[in-house]
């Protein structure tokens, strides 16, 4: 009971931040709503006793990309005016995209069997997950590795050469 | 309230022991309550006071020392005076974050201290992921600073606040690369379980444990000194470029949110280094009376604390202030590679001597001594140059 | 990706700025933290003193050159009676001369520190400049006995100083100096020789020697240009021949000639020449009058003149026009401070904001020497 | 060079556009024709002999009856000094501007044109630099009169001493 109340609190913040994202006119406020959300998440995380997730999460997403997104946003043309605001743009394409995708993804929800899991007791998955990246998964890892440092050279081909112009 | 709860219990929200889950939550909640009350915030203002102190006594000056013995109120008095101070929300301003901020701010200060390892018995929680969680939740003040800086409407602000950004996003990286030569030879992330690894003596302190890990002691100090804007890292609030920075603008006890984050930020920044390298609270057994153990350990731990805290004060009174792009070539071009070579380093370490290397530990600590030695003979020379006693007004 | 554009933000830095020394105004354009131009706004200290002079007569304007420049009020006030007595021809006591230099050597000093200090300060750290202010509260405490006061002094007159040293007084004076040498070689391992205000300071604001002449710069900072002139030296004044000094100059030895480091390092040198001078002054010092007999009702004959005192901050000008009567025609000060603010747009473009702090600080200017 | 020496130099190269030579001590100077001020400063800019590197002061004197402006300009190579004056009319007075030749004349002639309001043709930033933006007037004016207020500040004490319990009614 207590649990569901937290769920449901929990959804309910990391949907409103999301709408409040998506809605705002501000864009300063849609990108500080993005803590909202992804706090909401760390707290659903934490709810599935997720513990390691949810720290990375927080760190990573909180810590990390959201600081990355206001600094961008930070650089905007006219940020330094508070009553700064974006123009909405392709209302009519967007709300057919919206609504296509809205309806498969309930067509989804409808047809999948849905099981629950049985009750489970909070177990430390730190070590789990590390012997996952580095016995079964260790495949798809490296390569995600890979993936990133492709792009972080990339990167630095990048700026370099701006920095040579 | 109370058919609320009972209500609360009826209905199974708290598990299968209704009335001793319910005391849980509630022994919980007061103990947070009053950690953050009893130690947080009187040892943000202690320090505000201990600063003033030493920084006078390094500057040749007395320092606040009228209310109470030695001053020692002053923080009290400097409390109360800027609670009672008109809370001034510019005009301009974007009044609702503007409000926020200083909340974010507390509240990045005050979930570290859930997982404070005061002692063997005395922490509040010991995660499973303790050191992650104190690192991942400092992060969130950064969004505090940078709301304060956007929502103050000041181009100063603003610039105090991208700054914020841009040094606390960069030296997390280095910060927390230092924290896993530490992880990798413990196998735990829990604060206790990091404390427990290590030994009272200090040559079992991970600090001298190998040079890796001495190298990622003092990076990670200077890397949380740098998200903890202090000097000489202190850019977001350069007094002398930027005013105040990002805090410009606040006043009354919305600024005071903003300083007691920074000063207790301080005591935060000490007891991950004191966990991760320095022992903890760990002390020798010397009594089988619990309460007195934990008692020494807990003095054992604030001690190393303290001492951590003003060596950052003797640095905030000593160095100059870098400029930026010093402080991201300091960030990119050596700490983050030579944190990389750290958890290698302390990888290979840890495979060649698994449970580690005491003759090293020796080795290490008798040099750490030899420094601290040449260092404190410096001190005292200079102390000794500067002795003098020439007062040339006859009124003085 | 050259479409992408950075928006340009308009700053303003001051008048009420903590590192502005004084009342200055810059407006900054940035880009980021990047300057691509600071314009000096000045003005906000005007208080038409070369006017004033015209309407207190010469001896009552003494007191108002102290203002001119207040952190070293004695070269004001020796500029004034030396532009007067060149006019008049008046040929002050040698022993005035000497109390003259004497005290503009401490005043020099102490000028010298709160720069560093200030410069300190603005470069982040606090301690130096409690230590500096130490070292000049002992040298007000001097001048105060000399002349009864520490900053806008009022110490000379027309035809040579008000009063003689005060019994005892060169005994205290060289007890300071013993005790202000070795104090500057704890301020160069505080301070000089520490890396990150070499990093702060080597090779930002680099004035070329051709710059520096043309804008005329003057002191200290031409000097850090790798310009060996000072007045004292080259167009020799009071009794300033008969000392031995160096004149220290500018080498670009922590990054290129003329950068701001450079200007520091000529300040803490000058101050160790100073004290060579005051050292010789007070051996030296011989008795007799320290004031020249000079009318009471001063009026000097129709005609106008220039001189040039080597102050703390340099080469300071004074032009006086006058008509024969009690009161001065037309009064000009030239000042360092006004020439080194003239350099400062050229000099901001690429800096970064936290460079034009260090800027200001290294020129040294002093805003009502600047508006006078 | 001997300051004298200096000024007959000029005059043998630029002959009668050099007004006057007045040889009073302590500082002889030259009356420069206004027309051939630039000219005659580029020219002991350039000239090896005379090196006039650093226009050391500008400042401007009113008259009653004109008003001057005067040089004093100063060489470090060769360490000597001359004085150049101009004489304008009081009404609308102008002359070309120095800063070409010497950089430090930008500011200087700003504050003479801010003082006593010499228009200095071609200078590239000929605005107010001491006096706020909107004053009217210039102060080094002999006929300057100070205005009452300056937005809505009196600049007026009522007497020298002011009697504060005989102001309170």
């Amino acid at each position: 009971m207590l649990a569901q109340v937290i769920f449901y609190a929990l959804a309910a913040l990391t949907v409103g931040s999301a709408a409040l994202v998506a809605f705002s006119r501000n864009i300063v406020y849609s990108t500080f709503a993005l803590l909202g959300a992804l706090m909401g998440v760390v707290g659903i995380y934490i709810l599935l006793a997720a513990d390691f997730v949810a720290m990375v999460q927080l760190l990573v997403y909180v810590g990390g990309i959201l600081v990355l997104t206001i600094f961008a946003v930070m650089l905007t043309a006219g940020i330094a005016d508070v009553k700064v605001s974006n123009r909405t743009v392709g209302t009519g394409p967007a709300i057919v995209v919206a609504g296509v995708a809205a309806i498969v993804m309930l067509y989804a929800v409808m047809r999948t069997q849905w099981h629950q899991a049985a009750a489970f007791t909070p177990a430390p998955t730190t070590y789990a997950i590390g012997n996952a990246f580095l016995g079964d998964y260790v495949l798809p890892f490296e390569v995600a590795s890979l993936v990133l440092l492709a792009a972080l050279i990339g990167a630095i081909v990048i700026s370099s050469h701006e920095v040579r112009e | 309230m109370q058919t609320l709860i009972q209500n609360l219990i009826a209905s199974g929200a708290f598990g299968k022991n209704p009335p001793r889950d319910l005391v849980a939550a509630i022994v919980v909640f007061v103990m947070s309550l009053v950690v953050f009350l009893a130690i947080a915030l009187p040892f943000a203002g202690i320090v505000t006071w201990v600063e003033r102190r030493v920084w006078a006594r390094i500057q040749s000056r007395v320092g606040p020392n009228r209310v109470g013995p030695q001053g020692f109120l002053q923080w009290l008095a400097d409390g109360v005076k800027i609670v009672c101070k008109e809370d001034i929300v510019p005009d301009e301003a974007d009044a609702r974050l503007f409000k926020l901020a200083p909340f974010l701010v507390m509240l990045a200060f005050t979930l570290p201290w859930a997982v404070m390892p005061f002692s063997s018995s005395l922490i509040l929680a010991d995660l499973n992921v303790g050191i992650l969680y104190m690192t991942a939740v400092t992060a969130l003040t950064v969004v505090g600073v940078l709301m304060a800086g956007w929502a103050s409407n000041n181009k100063w602000s603003l610039i105090g606040g991208v700054r914020s950004a841009a040094q606390i996003v960069s030296y997390e990286i280095p910060a927390g690369l230092s924290i896993f030569p530490v992880v990798l030879m413990t196998g735990t992330l829990s604060m206790q379980g990091i404390i427990r690894g290590q030994g009272w003596a200090p040559q079992h302190w991970f600090l001298f444990a190998n040079p890796f890990t001495f190298v990622a002691a003092n990076i990670l100090y200077m890397s949380s000194l740098a998200e903890a804007n202090r000097t000489p890292f202190d850019l977001p609030e350069a007094e002398s470029e930027l005013v105040a920075g990002f805090a410009t603008e606040y006043s009354g006890w919305r600024y005071a949110c903003f300083s007691m984050a920074e000063w207790g930020n301080l005591f935060i920044i000490g007891a991950i280094i004191t966990t991760l390298f320095l022992g903890g609270w760990q002390f020798p057994h010397v009594t089988n009376n619990v309460v007195a153990m934990n008692v020494l350990e807990l003095i054992t731990f604030s001690v190393k604390v303290l001492f951590l805290v003003f060596l950052s004060m003797w640095i905030r009174a000593t160095l100059p202030r870098v400029r930026i792009d010093q402080l991201m070539t300091a960030c990119w071009k050596y700490f983050v590679p030579i944190s990389f070579v750290n958890m290698i380093g302390t990888a290979v370490w840890v495979a060649i001597w698994p449970d580690g290397n005491v003759a090293m530990g020796y080795i290490m600590f008798a040099g750490a001594i030899a420094l601290g030695a040449i260092f404190i003979q410096r001190v005292i020379y200079y102390l000794r140059r500067s002795q003098m006693e020439v007062y040339l007004n006859p009124t003085i | 990706m050259s479409t992408l554009r950075t928006e340009e933000m308009t700053l303003n830095m001051g008048p009420q700025h903590p590192s502005t020394h004084g009342v200055l105004r810059f407006v900054v354009r940035a880009d980021g933290e990047v300057m691509r131009e600071a314009i000096p706004d000045v003005g906000y200290l005007h208080r038409s003193i070369e006017k004033i002079a015209e309407k207190v007569g010469y001896r009552g304007f003494m007191p108002y050159t102290d203002r001119v420049d207040y952190v070293c009020a004695m070269f004001t006030n020796q500029g004034w009676g030396m532009v007067c007595e060149k006019l008049a021809g008046i040929e002050v006591p040698k022993r005035g001369e000497y109390c003259r230099v004497i005290a503009a050597e401490f005043n020099r000093i102490a000028s010298h520190l709160l720069s560093v200090g200030a410069m300190a300060m603005d470069i982040g750290a606090m301690t130096p400049f409690a230590h500096v202010i130490r070292e000049r509260e002992m040298i007000n405490d001097l001048i105060e006995e000399l002349c009864g006061a520490r900053l806008t002094f009022n110490y000379m007159r027309i035809g040579g100083v008000a009063w003689d040293l005060p019994p005892g007084w060169r005994e205290k004076a060289l007890k300071y100096l013993d005790h202000f040498d070795p104090i500057l070689e704890e301020y160069n391992a505080l301070i000089s020789w520490n890396k990150i205000y070499i990093e702060r300071l080597a090779n930002v604001g680099v004035i070329t020697p051709a710059d520096a002449i043309n804008y005329n710069l003057v002191g200290p900072n031409l000097r850090a240009c790798g310009i060996k002139w000072d007045i004292r030296k080259d167009i020799p004044y009071s009794v300033y021949p008969e000392f031995e000094f160096e004149v220290p100059v500018g080498n670009g030895q922590w990054g290129k000639l003329g950068d701001s480091m450079d200007r520091y390092v000529v300040r803490i040198r000058e101050m160790a020449e100073s004290s060579k001078i005051l050292r010789q002054a007070l051996e030296k010092i011989p008795p007799g009058a320290v004031l020249a007999k000079v009318v009471r009702n001063f009026k000097p004959p129709a005609g106008e003149c220039q001189i040039r005192v080597e102050s703390g901050r340099g080469d300071m000008g004074w032009y006086l026009v006058s008509d024969g009567t009690g009161y001065p025609w037309r009064v000009h000060v030239r000042t360092g401070s006004f020439a080194a603010m003239g350099i400062i747009q050229k000099l901001s473009a690429g800096l970064m904001i936290a460079d034009l702090v260090t800027l200001i600080a290294s020129l040294d200017v002093i805003a009502p020497e600047i508006d006078r | 060079m001997e300051a004298l020496q200096i000024l007959e130099r000029v005059k043998n190269r630029f002959g009668d556009r050099v007004l006057e030579i007045s040889e009073k001590k302590p500082d002889p100077f030259a009356v420069i024709d206004p027309n051939a001020i630039v000219e005659v400063g580029r020219f002991m800019n350039e000239d090896p002999e005379l090196a006039m590197d650093c226009l050391s002061n500008e400042s401007g004197v009113d008259y009653k009856d004109r008003v001057e402006v005067v040089y004093h300009l100063f060489s470090y190579q060769h360490r000597h000094g001359a004085v150049l004056k101009v004489k304008l009319p009081r009404d609308n007075p102008s002359v070309a501007t120095l800063e070409g030749v010497w950089k430090s004349a930008n500011w200087m002639e700003r504050e003479i044109f801010d003082l006593l309001g010499v228009n200095f043709e071609g200078h590239s930033d000929m605005r107010r630099i001491l006096m706020p933006e909107d004053w009217i007037g210039h102060p080094l004016r002999k006929d300057f009169v100070e205005p009452p207020e300056y937005h809505g500040i009196s600049t007026v004490r009522e007497s020298p001493i002011v009697r504060l319990d005989t102001k309170k009614k």
